[in-house]
């Protein structure tokens, strides 16, 4: 750490400019970046930090803010300090992208569909250090490389949807240090990736720091990525720090209140050994509840058998099926009533696909789904919408999976129009009910879904799903999408209703943690199988597969101290396209202990 | 001196769609046409014959005319060429007729040829046409713009069903009027030059000639007289303030000519309700409500100021008309006392035939019946003025008017299927223009025979458009048809113009519409000439110096 | 209103049974309008019109078919605010009577080629299999020569209207008829588009999976939606519908020939645009009013309805 | 994308055919009657004659059937003959106008120019102009120039050619005397000064017909920009310190053009169907025109094959949108 700063932030002030004058998203923020140095700036949803890194680059002003007060003193290359809060707009450009290099929070969206990954890249190359169109080419083929993408080559040539999610954030990152900037802002750059890839670019980033001298700010609001590669950790809670310091100072003695809460509503892998069912988190503020494990019964509710699902590729003049995805491939389990299954894995395994495919929101290939006693693969239009009432879905994506034109109250009412349960006042009264169960005020009935929180979407997706008092409900990734604090909230609120309704949950999710804490069993699934399925303690406690292995090594500890020190891989997973022939074998499975199946037979594994 | 002046421009706002009169009714067409082919003899701006291809017009006292009236002979003026150099013989003139009687080709001007038995050939310049009967007015083939002559050579391979096909002769036939076609864009633009073959040397002036087509009459007119563009535009119907408005530009000038076009309103002596079945709704056998009660008819006449509509209307190039037959003079009759308006007495004739507002509404009844009108007419903005005027002159005295208008395209298709045509007639009265060709009234007055009026029986065609029947009038017109006395004819020409005007009031002139054309100032030598093409004396047309 | 709520607010309990007051969305809607300058303006502009073409009348008696025949092609004067044509019929009155006819077929035609297009669009986007046949049918329709249709939708329904409706009524729905049936198409390909892209969201397969019947998929859920594109062509079908209207009077489809329509006033007053220019502008400033109100308000009223925008 | 395009086509086939009936029987059934245009004097039955001769006695069903004959056969045949002077069409009838007893085609080729000249440059300048006011308007939302951009669209929208048309004519021509107002369309454009009074003649039309078009696509432009400058995208863009103008003319734009160059690329259609109003103040006797005149006249043959024209060439540029669609956003794929 030198001793020079290479920013200093100081009473940074950030206002928007509303309808309602002027309403402030940050307030007098001060803190420092040094070379060589990991800041993470840690903090809920809507706490700032966004605004805080845009304000850094002077991209604040695009949004509709306004940098009131404070000053950013940014020490450039040539030595010379500049107050970035007060610098022209020609300095700025000079200053982007070449001193200051910046990764945003959606790798999905943050590349421009239209251009290649090379022609983005060099572009910036090109601007800034003057380079012809050969040079910044060959640039941007090596900026490629330092982040290690897999052919770096094709990969210029491509467009950015034809990348995976993890491989565009390498894009980003790539792009973001291409210049080799002094400072790099990232902006939670792996939230929206699943472990493996994770822990890849975590580690690609710490080494790029190693190496360069470069100063990172990161945020984030994963306690656990903090804990894998913070120097120094600033915690902000609406607009203002709170506390700062050392990642041990943090983790080991937090000081403010708000400090210790988010620390503690996080979970941690392993923080289950040993109790075999799952139970609430203990967030400090409820601990006058001691938690309760859930028990659940032996009774089954879900059985399926050899569910296969393959979305057909279509090409040539008659659009005739050429070869087909095959998601799910000949999965088998049985959820028991009043019990959590589990389903984990890497993003794209077929996860999701299974849960659809149970509510035939897509269409099996075959296989059986036996919903107690209903033969869910049989049914006709008109009796499955019947049977919808005693199957429900939580979406992945709370936000996309509510209509944004809708107030929330009438979303919680429709399936109840839909079969006609409640009519007038009764049905109010039961949506109030509704959002009573899941804590969510009465106020907020007429709100629409873009006026509430992430956390708050994601309980009126869990109403709506509760409203016709359904027997199972498939929660696909129903909490990744937020940030620890709510998540606890949220998980907490399932396991609640599990108890007292006696609901069976197929818990989709590819975060390790929480489906420890959430689950009775768990399936491991890898290219559309299950390849090892059991008790959780025994899945994660004795693993036996070697996917479920990597897997598990892959999810970053909240601890400081346990830094994992493994260097990525970087791997492609093999497809699970094949052409309209091919026939897959049957899934066999050897029992290692009782109630815990493991994958017969080879696949290809990384 | 032939081509000394250059160049002239025509324009047309209804564009040619093709050089042959025979294949193509419209005027637009025979009016292109007489540029390049022209007739044995033409009327002159007065009415009277002219001679142009013949020699002389031939008469029972230069006994081109047989005593019997059963044959006339004509002969083609000496050492006549095509353009394309070649002589113009009787050959070509009996070959004109084969032509258009050809039972396949679908002729627009057969009737022209109607009541010829045959036509012979009596020399290298003369030939002889007979008629199945005695013709007192034999002057129809050959005479005027529809009936020019075409060249046999050119045309041989085109009779009947192979007519259409000979595209090149359409557009460009070999003639001999002062001009030749150099390009033909139908329905667009025609580009000529001076035929080099044109019989007076001297003759025409013009070197090259646009015809241009297209746009509307305002804009014509405009191009004309007020920015100059163009020598002369043809037909232009327009309102006398604009007109006027247009004349001050300085650049041109209107001129109107009178022949026999009138603008009436027809009246429907057969009931047009729409309740009635298809069968005999607007035919004979159901008559008119009220319209066949002559007084309303004459106070529907008395309503109207003439006047007042050619002001509005016409200006200079219309005056008020009370007969169906307005010229030439030895036909016209002397009936003028419609052309004052006379509300008062128009609703005394009403009071007096028992027509009064018994229920208050403000329009007349008897037994049950309102005098309420369906008054339909094509689209037009003058036409629609006069609606307007009309109806509030017959609120007046106390008649209730509806107005409808209707596409021209579909008002004078004649499609038996359509509700709209002037032939169905569903509508109380309809006011529409009609003329003659030539100068002879017979086939017009005709007309109006009984059993010539369209009925289903007969696809709803015919002639008789407001359902007139008078065995007198029918035996007064074979009469018309024998005698071969001028005087006679006139005075029995009459007498049915008479009849049907001011004796029962079924037809209510309004307008006798003259032509209104307009030429630059700088274009001397026109003379307009409502008997026949506009374009007659295009020959002697020349550029005036300034 | 729209700024996160705070994580305090997620954990205090409010019990408040407050039941839900089902009007205040409308409060609301009003508030959000009202805040929108651009549509307050049109709002107004557009009543203004709106009153002086049906409540005119009342005020300004002269009838807009009398002819005074001395009065012709007077400029404004006193007694004739805006002039008289060539028949010397009071320009005003026939602007307010023009203008009655023009709105009302305007709106009605714009109203039914919007529901045409609607229906076409989101049945074609929402149903695979009806997709190609509909938009098909769209391109037959855009192929259609309108004016033979036109005389053929007169030639047969004329009459039996006439006969139901009565003659002015009668005409009013031919036309109306004529011209949503020939203006629906590019609200249905818009539409179409959008809701295709929709289907793909997963709010509605999130609908779907509570028993959410397609009915009721469309109406609770697609059309708010697709709200905005069939705002946009509302607005533009207003204009269209008024000067089509104009082109059918002026062929001699439309109206009767004394029933005057602003598209039609407009037309007639080309020829005199030397004498009277004033003839000219009048109508046609009319038209281009309320074009460009309802514009504006077709813009708040969009703002007004889309949730994401309010409270900003 | 070839085999999209190509299964697109195949299945205009059968849709062209279908059109191409209703057109016919729209036609049959509508009213009118080529014998319209026939001053009265002409007797009904030579009116029957005539009628006759141009094969309408025939019925309806041979008639179409010789239609398509003709237009799909005999016409490409004829094509072929004139072009490499081989002889498979000698014998046979071309499609032949009423009106003009002449080959339909042939004056629809003759057409061509004038309508390509002034409709199709006035639709050039019309999206150039729509352009840059779309995405000005839009990179300035709600500023002056936002508004007045609005406010000209919309009354370029809502008043009639007819009458600005004649606006023009009355200014420039008759008072000023600058233009011409009547086309030309016998020019030969080979000298300078030709192509000055080329130039001249064009002017009016053109403008008139340019701000119509002006208005209607610089809305589409401002809504797509609308859309796509809030993109995540244009943040990163700008984070790499790319100037304002590289991130809208660059970045934004490309985006923002897929949805509108479909939308150009729809209109283009119109473009071959001529503007009727306009080609008719301005008298440039286009394909509106004929369209116009052979309606009047109820020139079946012309009208049908004129409106087919039309048809395929809607269908064609709905594929040729699509295929666009497909090239210009590489997320979409269609095999
Ligand atoms: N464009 C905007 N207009 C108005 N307010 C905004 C805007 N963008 C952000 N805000 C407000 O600024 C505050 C801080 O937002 P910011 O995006 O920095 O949060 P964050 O800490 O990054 O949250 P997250 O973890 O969800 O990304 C929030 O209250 C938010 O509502
Ligand atoms: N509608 C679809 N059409 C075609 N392919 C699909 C479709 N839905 C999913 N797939 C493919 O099926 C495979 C499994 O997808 P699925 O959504 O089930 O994965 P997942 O495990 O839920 O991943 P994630 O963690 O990213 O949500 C993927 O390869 C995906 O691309
Ligand atoms: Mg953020
Ligand atoms: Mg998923
Ligand atoms: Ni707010």
């Amino acid at each position: 750490m030198l001793d020079q700063p290479i920013a200093r932030i100081r009473n940074l002030r950030v206002q928007f400019c509303t309808t309602g004058g002027l309403a402030g998203a940050v307030e007098d923020l001060s803190f420092d970046l040094h070379a060589g140095e990991t800041l993470c700036i840690v903090g809920e949803s809507g706490s700032g930090k966004s605004v805080t890194s845009l304000a850094l680059m002077r991209l604040i002003e695009f949004s509709g803010a306004e940098i009131t007060d404070g000053r950013i003193l940014f020490d450039r290359k040539s030595g010379a300090e500049v107050d970035l809060a007060r610098a022209g707009s020609d300095l700025m450009r000079q200053i982007r992208g070449n001193e200051i290099g910046m990764i945003f929070q959606e790798p999905m969206t943050a590349l421009n569909p239209v251009f290649t990954i090379g022609r983005q890249l060099s572009e910036g190359l090109r601007h800034h250090m003057g380079l012809s169109r050969k040079e910044a080419w060959a640039r941007a083929i090596e900026a490629l490389r330092d982040v290690r993408l897999p052919e770096p080559e094709r990969r210029m040539v491509q467009f950015p949807h034809q990348l995976s999610g993890g491989m565009r954030q390498r894009v980003v990152i790539a792009m973001a240090l291409a210049c080799a900037p002094r400072l790099l802002i990232a902006d939670e750059p792996t939230t929206a990736l699943d472990v493996t890839t994770q822990a890849e670019i975590l580690a690609l980033m710490d080494r790029l720091k190693r190496e360069s001298g470069t100063a990172v700010m990161f945020i984030t609001h994963d306690m656990a990525v903090v804990a894998q590669i913070a120097d120094r950790v600033v915690v902000m809670e609406q607009g203002r720090k709170v506390e700062e310091g050392t990642v041990a100072e943090i983790f080991e003695a937090p000081q403010h209140p708000y400090t210790k809460t988010l620390l503690a509503a996080v979970p941690r892998l392993g923080d289950m050994r040993g109790k075999p069912l799952p139970e609430r988190i203990d967030v400090a503020e409820r601990s006058s509840h001691p938690p309760v494990p859930v028990r659940g019964t032996d009774a089954p509710l879900l059985r399926v058998q050899n569910l296969t699902t393959r979305f057909p590729i279509r090409g040539g003049f008659l659009r005739r099926i050429v070869s087909n995805v095959h998601a799910v491939e000949d999965v088998s389990f049985t959820l028991m009533r009043g019990r959590t299954l589990s389903l984990v894995g890497e993003s794209g395994c077929g996860k999701s696909s299974v849960g659809r495919s149970i509510l035939r929101l897509v269409d099996p290939l075959s296989g059986s789904v036996d919903l107690d006693g209903t033969d869910v693969m049989g049914l006709d239009a008109h009796n499955l919408r019947e049977a919808r009432r005693h199957m429900q879905m939580v979406f992945q994506d709370p936000f996309a999976s509510l209509d944004p034109q809708m107030p929330v109250k009438d979303q919680v009412a429709e399936p109840l129009r839909n079969f006609c349960t409640h009519r007038g006042d009764a049905l109010w009264d039961r949506v109030a009910t509704l959002f009573d169960r899941v804590d969510l005020p009465r106020s907020f009935m007429a709100r629409f879904p873009h006026e509430l929180s992430g956390g708050q979407r994601q309980r009126i997706a869990i109403a709506r799903a509760l409203a016709l008092n359904p027997k199972l409900i498939v929660a696909d990734e129903a909490v990744s999408a937020l940030d620890v604090s709510v998540q606890a909230q949220v998980l907490n609120l399932m396991l609640e209703l599990q108890a007292d309704l006696g609901l069976s949950y197929l818990f989709i999710s590819h975060d390790m943690a929480v489906v420890e804490r959430m689950s009775h069993d768990v399936g491991v699934m890898y290219l559309g199988r299950i390849v090892e399925l059991g008790p959780r303690d025994a899945v994660f406690e004795t693993p036996a597969h070697p996917y479920t292995k990597a897997l598990l090594s892959a999810v970053p500890i909240a601890d400081p101290r346990k830094r994992a020190t493994r260097s990525p891989t970087f791997a492609p997973i093999p497809s699970p396209i094949h052409p309209v022939g091919y026939r897959p074998e049957p899934s066999r499975y050897d029992e290692v202990a009782p109630g815990h199946f493991v994958l017969h037979h080879d696949i290809p594994l990384s | 001196e032939r081509g000394s002046d250059g160049h002239v421009n025509i324009i047309y706002w209804q564009a040619p769609s093709m050089m042959n009169p025979y294949l193509s009714g419209g005027s637009k067409e025979n009016e292109a046409a007489s540029l390049v082919i022209e007739p044995l003899g033409r009327f002159d701006q007065d009415g009277a014959l002219v001679p142009f291809l013949a020699e002389e017009i031939p008469t029972l006292e230069n006994g081109g005319v047989a005593e019997d009236l059963t044959s006339i002979t004509w002969t083609l003026k000496q050492g006549l060429v095509w353009s394309d150099g070649s002589p113009v013989t009787s050959q070509d003139v009996k070959f004109t007729a084969d032509y258009c009687m050809h039972p396949e080709g679908g002729c627009a001007k057969f009737a022209k040829f109607d009541g010829i038995s045959s036509i012979d050939i009596l020399d290298e310049r003369s030939i002889k046409i007979t008629f199945e009967q005695p013709t007192p007015y034999p002057y129809s083939a050959f005479i005027g713009a529809q009936t020019p002559i075409i060249q046999k050579a050119q045309f041989e391979n085109c009779l009947g069903e192979r007519a259409p096909e000979c595209t090149e002769a359409n557009f460009n036939p070999i003639g001999t009027g002062p001009f030749r076609v150099t390009d033909f864009r139908p329905n667009d633009v025609i580009l000529m030059e001076a035929n080099p073959q044109y019989r007076d040397p001297e003759k025409p002036a013009f070197a090259t000639l646009t015809l241009k087509g297209g746009g509307d009459a305002t804009a014509a007119g405009r191009a004309v007289m007020e920015t100059g563009e163009f020598d002369y535009a043809w037909n232009l119907l327009l309102a006398p303030e604009v007109l006027g408005r247009m004349a001050e530009g300085g650049k041109g000038q209107p001129v109107a000519a009178f022949g026999t076009m009138i603008e009436r309103i027809e009246l429907n002596l057969t009931n047009p309700d729409p309740s009635l079945p298809p069968e005999t709704r607007s035919t004979r056998a159901e008559p008119h409500p009220f319209l066949s009660d002559k007084s309303v008819r004459q106070a529907l006449s008395m309503a109207i100021d003439r006047d007042l509509l050619v002001e509005i209307g016409f200006g200079q190039a219309g005056r008020p008309a009370c007969n169906l037959v307005p010229a030439p003079a030895i036909y016209a009759s002397d009936n003028t006392d419609c052309l004052v308006q006379d509300i008062e007495a128009a609703r005394a004739l009403l009071e007096d035939a028992g027509w009064t507002d018994t229920n208050g509404n403000g329009i007349r009844d008897k037994d049950g019946v309102e005098l309420e009108i369906l008054f339909q007419s094509s689209t037009n903005a003058v036409r629609q003025d006069f609606q307007a005027l009309i109806k509030q002159w017959w609120s007046e005295i106390g008649v209730a008017t509806e107005l409808r208008n209707i596409d021209a395209s579909v008002f004078f298709g004649g499609d038996p299927s359509s509700p709209d045509t002037l032939q169905k007639f569903y509508a109380d009265v309809q006011m529409y223009v009609n003329t003659f060709d030539g100068t002879d009234p017979q086939a017009y007055l005709a007309m109006y025979r009984c059993g010539n009026e369209p009925r289903p029986e007969t696809q709803w065609q015919g002639a008789n458009i407001n359902r007139y029947c008078d065995p007198r009038y029918d035996e007064l017109l074979s009469e018309l048809a024998a005698a071969s006395d001028l005087k006679e004819r006139g005075s029995i020409a009459k007498t049915l113009n008479d009849m049907l005007t001011k004796d029962s009031y079924v037809v209510v002139p309004l307008v006798d519409r003259g032509r209104v054309s307009a030429h630059s100032n700088t274009l001397g030598g026109v003379l307009l000439n409502p008997w026949d093409s506009e374009l007659w004396n295009a020959a002697d047309w020349y550029r005036i110096a300034d | 209103m729209a700024c996160l709520i705070p994580a305090s607010a997620m954990i205090d309990r409010s019990t408040d049974p407050a039941p839900i007051p089902p009007s205040s969305q409308w409060d609301d809607l009003w508030h959000q309008f009202a805040a929108h300058r651009g549509a307050l303006v049109g709002a107004i502009l557009f009543a203004i019109i709106v009153l002086t073409v049906f409540m005119g009348p009342y005020f300004w008696t002269l009838d807009p078919s009398y002819i005074d025949i001395r009065a012709r092609n007077a400029g404004p004067t006193f007694a004739h605010p805006f002039g008289t044509d060539q028949l010397g019929r009071d320009t005003f009155a026939r602007m307010m009577a023009g203008g009655r006819v023009s709105l009302s077929v305007g709106i009605a035609a714009m109203v039914l080629g919007l529901v045409i297009g609607a229906a076409v669009g989101v049945t074609a986007g929402y149903f695979r299999r009806l997709d190609g046949i509909l938009m098909r049918l769209t391109d037959l329709f855009l192929a259609l020569p309108l004016l033979p249709l036109l005389l053929v939708m007169v030639m047969l329904f004329r009459e039996p209207l006439s006969a139901n409706f009565g003659p002015e009524a009668g005409i009013f729905i031919l036309i109306v008829a004529a011209i949503g049936l020939t203006s629906w198409m590019p609200t249905a390909r818009i539409v179409r588009g959008d809701v295709l892209a929709l289907k793909e969201r997963e709010f509605m397969l999130a609908a779907r999976s509570i028993g959410t019947s397609n009915v009721q998929m469309i109406l609770r859920h697609i059309l708010p939606n697709v709200l905005s594109p069939i705002m946009v062509s509302a607005t533009l079908g207003i204009a269209n519908a008024i000067i089509t209207e104009s082109a059918l009077s002026f062929l001699g489809l439309g109206f009767p020939p004394d029933f005057p329509t602003w598209g039609r006033l407009l037309f007639d007053a080309t020829d005199y645009i030397q004498q009277n220019p004033e003839r000219v502008i009048w109508p046609g400033v009319a038209i281009s009013l309320t074009v460009l109100s309802v514009n504006y308000l077709g813009d708040g009223l969009r703002d007004a309805l889309d949730p994401r925008i309010r409270g900003r | 994308m070839l085999t999209f395009t190509s299964r697109r086509l195949a299945f205009a086939i059968p849709t062209l055919l279908f059109i191409s009936f209703v057109i016919f029987m729209l036609l049959e059934l509508a009213p009118g009657d080529p014998m319209s245009q026939l001053p009265l004097t002409v007797p009904p039955d030579v009116r029957d004659r005539m009628r006759e001769a141009l094969g309408l006695g025939e019925p309806t069903h041979i008639r179409f059937g010789k239609w398509l004959w003709q237009f799909f056969v005999v016409e490409p045949l004829h094509m072929i003959d004139a072009a490499f002077g081989t002889g498979f069409a000698a014998e046979q009838q071309r499609v032949i106008s009423w009106q003009t007893r002449s080959p339909v085609m042939d004056i629809v080729l003759q057409r061509l120019p004038q309508t390509l000249w002034v409709v199709g440059l006035s639709y050039v300048v019309g999206v150039l102009i729509a352009l840059p006011i779309g995405i000005y308007s839009a990179y300035r939302q709600y500023s002056l120039f936002d508004q007045l951009g609005t406010f000209i669209s919309m009354v370029g929208f809502s008043v009639p050619t007819f009458f600005t048309g004649i606006l023009l004519i009355v200014i420039f021509s008759v008072k000023l005397g600058w233009f011409p107002s009547i086309y030309d369309t016998t020019l030969v454009v080979n000298s300078w000064d030709s192509f000055v009074q080329q130039l001249r003649q064009m002017v009016m039309p053109v403008s008139v017909l340019a701000l119509y078009n002006a208005a209607q696509i610089s809305r589409f432009m401002r809504a797509s920009m609308l859309d796509n400058l809030h993109q995540d995208y244009v943040r990163t863009a700008r984070a790499k310190g790319l100037t304002e103008r590289t991130v809208v003319l660059v970045h934004v734009l490309r985006n923002s053009m897929i949805p509108v160059v479909t939308v150009i690329a729809l209109g283009v259609p119109q473009v071959f169907g001529g503007a009727i109003i306009t080609e008719q103040v301005f008298k440039v006797n286009g394909l509106g025109q004929l369209l116009i005149t052979s309606i009047q006249a109820n020139d079946l043959p012309m009208v049908q094959t004129l409106t087919f024209i039309f048809a395929l060439l809607i269908v064609v540029f709905n594929v040729i949108a699509d295929v666009l669609y497909g090239l210009l956003d590489p997320r979409i794929r269609y095999d």
